[in-house]
């Protein structure tokens, strides 16, 4: 459903990056992992249309939807999530939830309602009249999470939903997710947490240096020497297997 | 002098009162209205309104305006008051215009709320015209004290009377007396610069002397705008300097026309005259003090008392003994004084109808300007005139029409 | 039309009034690079200053140019003050809040000095006010000369400040990187307050540079203040070099614009430069900042 | 909309409307006529400075429009001055589309938004100095012929009650937004425009409906002061004044909620006529007052006078709710 090809981006002189390719199938959940500055989340808004690609292009169920405004993209089905929780502070919770279910709902009662069905979905309906700005940590995620839901994408982008939350709110809301996956939308996340990666996604891309460097299931990628220079330096990967020869 | 009520850029923010609207939080806040009347319920008085601009961008004029109607007032009440109405006082009900026509709309009403008689005042066309409108619907009668916009008086408003003369024909006599004066110095001058600032005064006059001038046989060089307030006036200097001009004929304001003034004397520019018409500073007192050598023998087409009247000259002392400038509108805020006052006396009644009636029929002779006795056409005075005034040495001296002349003209200029 | 001269002598004189609006872009332009905001109450501090410099002429009998020196410190002490303890702790940090709140302050402080001083216009004359300098054929006026040459000089001392003293390195700093910088041990607040004062101090020198030649009344200050936002935007906010060329450029542009256009015209003539300016190039023509 | 958003609106409209009746003094009316018609152009600079975010600092562009359009109309055209107001108000949404066609679409915002609708403002200013058709510097006059056809009324009740009836109804109007897809869309742009975008909200369209929803009343306010003084020239129509007296009443009012604008202008006029009784021979005392207020309403207020007041209610209240909310936290 979505083809990224060979798509690049530059700023200034730095190639943030470089020709990736990306390629996903509907249904599943599918990770993108990859080091601190690997231009993960630049890939991120290039597919959501916030940053215009150098080159490249990308399709979404066989459009051409390089050049198209991020809210034209959205009514396509793409959603996403920020890695920095961004909540609309003066609005409640069920508001906020709401501005996102108005893309499908014209009527207020109707985007209320799915406004609290989504926050029933994530976990929020106990919180659904509280302004967002006092919301937890974890909360700002669920809402996160719930108001691109609230869109009724097909395709959703999680940019580290689970970055900042302890181990028992992780556990918490990997449920919610799967929960999202078998209701039929694909998901494409980044993530750093590595025990969720292994646990949820089916097939992983990495990037590192803006370049994709390996593409498989999850036990395969991790395995992988090039994967594991990218992340722990050059060498890394024969010393681990030498320590693991050791130790073995 | 008819200044449009001015705002200019984002400090404009106070010039034009944020906030406009007159007293009526008196009776917001339910604090009863008029309470001075209360205390003399016993002496008759007649109420009479006194609308000034004495906050916001002119207030100095504003506080002037008030001072010569504060004047007339007291001067008739020590005389005895109106005797047709068994030596009533006057009794002054202040507005403050506040420099913007809502503000002199809503003090209008206060005053008409408050049971005056009759308003003076204004000083600001754009006030003139709002305030007389409101008092229109009162049929409340309305002096306009100086506004020059001859729009004041096309509307046909019975109500609305002008006691000193209005644009056209300031312009009109400027022009006259320009000729006469050039001719009786053998015709040195030929060829003219205007320039003005681009608001309602300046613009104005700009537009009538463009037809006018020619006919008379002067050449316009050229006609240069500037806005109010300008930061700088050597461009216009420069371009006066390049054409080489006979005569310069400025209207502006009292900064501009004192940075064009400097200016010209900086870059060593000496036409042979310097006319204004209604200038901005030309016949001020604080010009002629601050700047001599740049104000001198400017000459100016303007509103000016009689200065061979003795009550001119007395009025003159006692306000220079308050400390303050003499300028042309205490004179006619203090003549429109009188001359209501006598309207007043004549009907023998404060009903309104009467004192317009009276002041339609007005043959006035009692104030200090140079008009003669009062003719009322349409609410205009027939008879009001400008006259011509030029700085010499210290002073500010009438120099045409002769009748009026304390000096002779010095022109071309030396 | 005109002769080259008089063409050359406009030009000049762009230059020089160039150099007070690029004095006054200058305050503004450091406090929108350091603290990211428009400081709407520059005209009326501008007044302030002006006010001041008038005071120290009638009152005292002191010349406008050496009223500078002891005015400089006076309006750094203001500045600072109302940065730190009226315009940071009423805005809480938001920028539309500033906004606000300098616009708030503008309004009190030109209706005190109405209050304190009436509405009419001031003037201050010296020896020098209307002097020339004959450079050939050309008269330039000697007031506006010095005006040029301290411009240039305070912008220089200005950079100097920034770039070589420990002060200036943290104010570069906080504007660069304000959570870094407080990281670091900076008083962020000290290094807001001290840069808002080091703009208001800009505005004592342009005050002393006018007064020779030009009048003040208590809303003068929005007369040249637009003027200045077009400078700072045109210059590329919050740069130095920028604010200066942007000022002399205006300068120039509107001094020629007046002299073929009329002085009317001149004034749409910045504001259409503004605008254009905003809405295709918001980095401003000589700004490397995004 | 509901019932219980439509009762407070109708209840203070119909107290307002029976003031006339208690009410009789000129003075006082023609205050409220004013104070009103502020409120109506602060009404206007609410919906897109206090729903959509963006803080114009040049609403006098509106105002101005409105006012020459129905005056030019009139004078030059003959056009009728109840067609004349609803002409104003289309041109007033138009000049607004324009320029938030050409400052949005260029992504300016906050300070920069700011700046560049005063400099518009202040070009229209200059503008309508210099043109002919605009009666140059010295202003329009329209005619005085008080009937009912021209908008113009013997008694001053009834030009009262037509500025109430348009401040209610644009009461309703901005509630319908605060209860419509198309405000949650506009106060998610004030709140993170890209969150917002991501969520299938096309910005500069909803920016755009909201400035010229703002444009189209501020005009309407415009137009009724040239209406009411009948005499408008550029420093009165354009000038910076206004921009600022619009901006200020919602501010201090309440941003962003629907009775702000009106609370604001009738408390800043109020308390400047206060001033003005202590210390009326002192000039520009009120606009003192009226700086300082903005300054300790940015300080103290935030959500201005209504914000105020709601969270005093809140603190009330919330000694007595904060136990069960706790407990419904441990519950989840």
């Amino acid at each position: 459903m979505l083809a990224v090809e060979g798509v690049s981006k530059r700023f200034g002189g730095l190639m943030a990056v470089d020709s990736a390719t990306l390629s996903l199938q509907p249904g599943g959940i599918i990770g993108l992992i990859g080091p601190n500055g690997a231009g993960k989340t630049t890939l991120f808004s290039m597919i959501s249309g916030f940053v215009a690609p150098t080159e490249g292009r990308i399709r979404f169920e066989g459009a051409d939807i390089t050049a198209e405004e991020p809210h034209r993209r959205a009514e396509r089905g793409i959603g996403r999530t920020f890695q920095i929780v961004q909540p609309f502070a003066g609005l409640t919770v069920c508001e906020n939830i709401a501005v996102g279910a108005y893309l499908r709902h014209a009527k207020r009662s109707d985007a209320t309602a799915k406004a609290r069905d989504v926050a029933r979905r994530v976990g929020l309906d106990a919180e659904l009249d509280r302004p967002a700005g006092g919301l937890t940590v974890a909360g700002r995620k669920r809402l996160e999470l719930a108001r691109a839901l609230a869109t009724e994408p097909k395709l959703l982008l999680l940019d580290e939903v689970l970055a900042g939350l302890n181990p028992s709110e992780i556990r918490d809301i990997i449920p919610v997710i799967r929960g999202i996956r078998d209701e039929g939308v694909t998901i494409l996340m980044i993530e750093h947490v590595m025990q969720a990666v292994m646990n949820l996604c089916e097939r992983v891309y990495v990037l590192a240096q803006g370049r994709m460097i390996a593409e498989g299931p999850p036990a395969v990628v991790c395995a992988d020497t090039r994967v594991i220079e990218a992340y722990l330096g050059h060498g890394a990967a024969a010393r681990l297997r030498a320590e693991g020869a050791v130790h073995g | 002098m008819g200044r449009s009520v001015q705002d200019t850029t984002l400090s404009g923010i106070s010039r034009r009162t944020v906030l406009k609207t007159g007293a009526a939080a008196a009776a917001v806040s339910a604090l009863p209205f008029a309470a001075p009347s209360v205390l003399r319920a016993q002496t008759a008085v007649v109420k009479i309104g006194i609308l000034q601009p004495v906050t916001g961008a002119l207030a100095h004029d504003g506080d002037l305006g008030r001072a010569g109607a504060e004047m007339a007032i007291s001067e008739i009440n020590a005389a005895g008051g109106i005797k047709s109405l068994d030596g009533a006082k006057l009794e002054m009900v202040f507005g403050d215009a506040r420099s913007t026509p809502e503000a002199g709309t809503q003090e209008v009403e206060r005053m008409q709320a408050e049971g005056v008689s009759a308003i003076v005042g204004g000083f600001a066309s754009p006030i003139c015209l709002a305030a007389s409108q409101a008092a229109a619907r009162y049929d409340l009668p309305y002096l306009v004290d100086v506004g020059v916009s001859d729009q004041i008086m096309a509307r046909g408003l019975t109500n609305t009377f002008r006691f000193s003369p209005g644009f056209g024909k300031v312009t009109q006599v400027a022009l006259d007396n320009l000729t006469a004066i050039n001719d009786k110095a053998g015709k040195p001058a030929k060829t003219v610069v205007l320039v003005h600032e681009d608001g309602l005064f300046g613009s104005g006059l700009a537009k009538l002397l463009q037809t006018e001038l020619p006919k008379r046989g002067f050449e316009i060089l050229e006609t240069i705008a500037h806005p109010t307030p300008a930061r700088d006036m050597s461009n216009v200097a420069l371009r006066i300097r390049s054409l080489n001009p006979d005569l310069v004929i400025p209207s502006n304001y009292y900064g501009e026309f004192v940075l064009l003034a400097r200016t010209m004397q900086q870059q060593r520019i000496k036409p042979k005259g310097i006319y204004a018409i209604l200038g901005g500073a030309a016949s001020n007192g604080r010009f002629v003090k601050e700047f001599p050598q740049a104000a001198q023998n400017v000459i100016d087409c303007n509103h000016w008392h009689d200065p061979k009247n003795p009550k001119a000259l007395a009025l003159r002392k006692a306000v220079e003994a308050q400390g303050k400038s003499f300028a042309y509108n205490v004179s006619l805020n203090y003549s429109n004084v009188l001359l209501l006052a006598d309207a007043i006396e004549r009907a023998g009644s404060t009903d309104r109808r009467q004192i317009i009636e009276a002041l339609n029929a007005s043959t006035f002779a009692g104030h200090i300007m140079p008009y003669g006795p009062t003719k009322f056409v349409n609410g205009q005075n027939e008879a009001a005139t400008p006259i011509n005034t030029q700085i010499q040495g210290e002073d500010i001296k009438v120099i045409f029409p002769d009748a009026f002349a304390e000096a002779k003209a010095n022109f071309p200029a030396a | 039309m005109y002769s080259p001269q008089i063409i050359l002598e406009a030009a000049l004189n762009g230059l020089m009034t160039g150099a007070v609006y690029a004095l006054i872009a200058l305050g503004l332009t450091l406090i929108y690079g350091v603290l990211h905001i428009i400081n709407f109450a520059h005209g009326a501090l501008l007044t302030c200053a002006m006010f001041a410099v008038w005071i120290a002429w009638a009152w005292l009998g002191m010349d406008p140019y050496l009223a500078i020196l002891p005015l400089v410190p006076l309006m750094f002490a203001l500045g600072y003050g109302l940065q730190r303890f009226v315009i940071g702790p009423a805005s809480h940090g938001d920028d539309g809040n500033i906004l606000l709140v300098t616009l708030g302050l503008s309004i009190v402080l030109e209706n005190v000095l109405l209050a304190l001083f009436q509405s009419d216009t001031r003037t201050l004359d010296t020896d020098y006010s209307f002097q020339v300098v004959a450079l050939g054929p050309l008269l330039l006026s000697y007031p506006r000369l010095i005006g040029l040459g301290v411009a240039v000089v305070v912008t220089g001392l200005l950079w100097l400040v920034l770039n070589r003293t420990d002060t200036g390195k943290a104010i570069r700093a906080v504007a660069k990187e304000k959570l870094g910088a407080n990281l670091v041990g900076i008083d962020v607040p000290h290094v807001y307050a001290v840069t808002f004062g080091l703009g208001c101090a800009c505005l004592a020198v342009a005050a002393g540079l006018l007064m020779p030649t030009f009048y003040v009344n208590p809303r003068i200050g929005g007369a040249f203040v637009l003027v200045a936002f077009t400078v700072v935007v045109l210059g590329g906010m919050g740069s130095l070099p920028g604010a200066l060329l942007g000022g002399l450029f205006i300068g120039v542009v509107e001094s020629l614009c007046g002299l073929f256009l009329g002085d009317s015209l001149g004034q749409i003539g910045i504001f259409l430069i503004f605008i254009a300016v905003l809405l295709v190039r918001p980095t401003g023509l000589f700004g490397a900042k995004a | 909309m509901t019932a219980r958003d439509l009762i407070p609106i109708a209840v203070l409209t119909i107290l307002a409307a029976l003031l006339p009746l208690a009410v009789t003094s000129s003075p006082v009316l023609n205050f409220l006529v004013f104070m009103l018609i502020v409120a109506l152009g602060a009404q206007g600079w609410n919906i897109l400075g206090g729903f959509g975010g963006q803080f114009s600092f040049g609403h006098a562009a509106f105002f101005g429009t409105g006012a020459y359009v129905t005056a030019i109309l009139q004078l030059r055209y003959g056009v009728n001055a109840w067609a004349g107001l609803v002409l104003a108000t289309a041109a007033g949404a138009a000049v607004g589309w324009v320029i938030g066609f050409l400052s949005f679409r260029s992504g300016l915002r906050g300070s920069y938004f700011a700046l560049v609708t005063l400099a518009f403002a202040e070009v229209l200013r200059i503008l309508a100095n210099a043109a002919s058709f605009t009666g140059g510097a010295a202003g329009l006059l329209i005619k005085l012929d008080v009937r009912a056809a021209n908008l113009q009324f013997a008694d001053r009740a009834v030009f009262y009650w037509l500025v109430l009836a348009l401040v209610a109804a644009v009461l309703l109007l901005t509630r319908w937004i605060q209860r419509s897809r198309f405000g949650a869309q506009l106060v998610a742009v004030r709140e993170n425009e890209d969150a917002a975008k991501a969520l299938g909200v096309n910005s500069l369209t909803v920016k755009l409906r909201a400035i010229a929803l703002s444009g189209g009343v501020t005009a309407l306010s415009g137009c009724l002061y040239a209406q009411y003084f009948l005499y408008i020239d550029a420093n009165i129509a354009y000038g910076s004044w206004i921009s600022v007296e619009l901006l200020l009443a919602p501010i201090i009012g309440g941003v962003g909620t629907v009775f702000g604008p009106v609370v604001g202008a009738l408390t800043l006029h109020g308390l400047g006529e206060v001033a003005k009784q202590f210390a009326g021979r002192i000039p520009g005392i009120d606009l003192i007052v009226f700086g300082g207020v903005l300054v300790l309403a940015v300080a103290f207020a935030r959500g201005g006078i209504l914000g105020l007041l709601e969270r005093l209610r809140d603190r009330g209240r919330g000694v007595m709710a904060r136990g069960s909310k706790e407990v419904s936290h441990a519950g989840r």
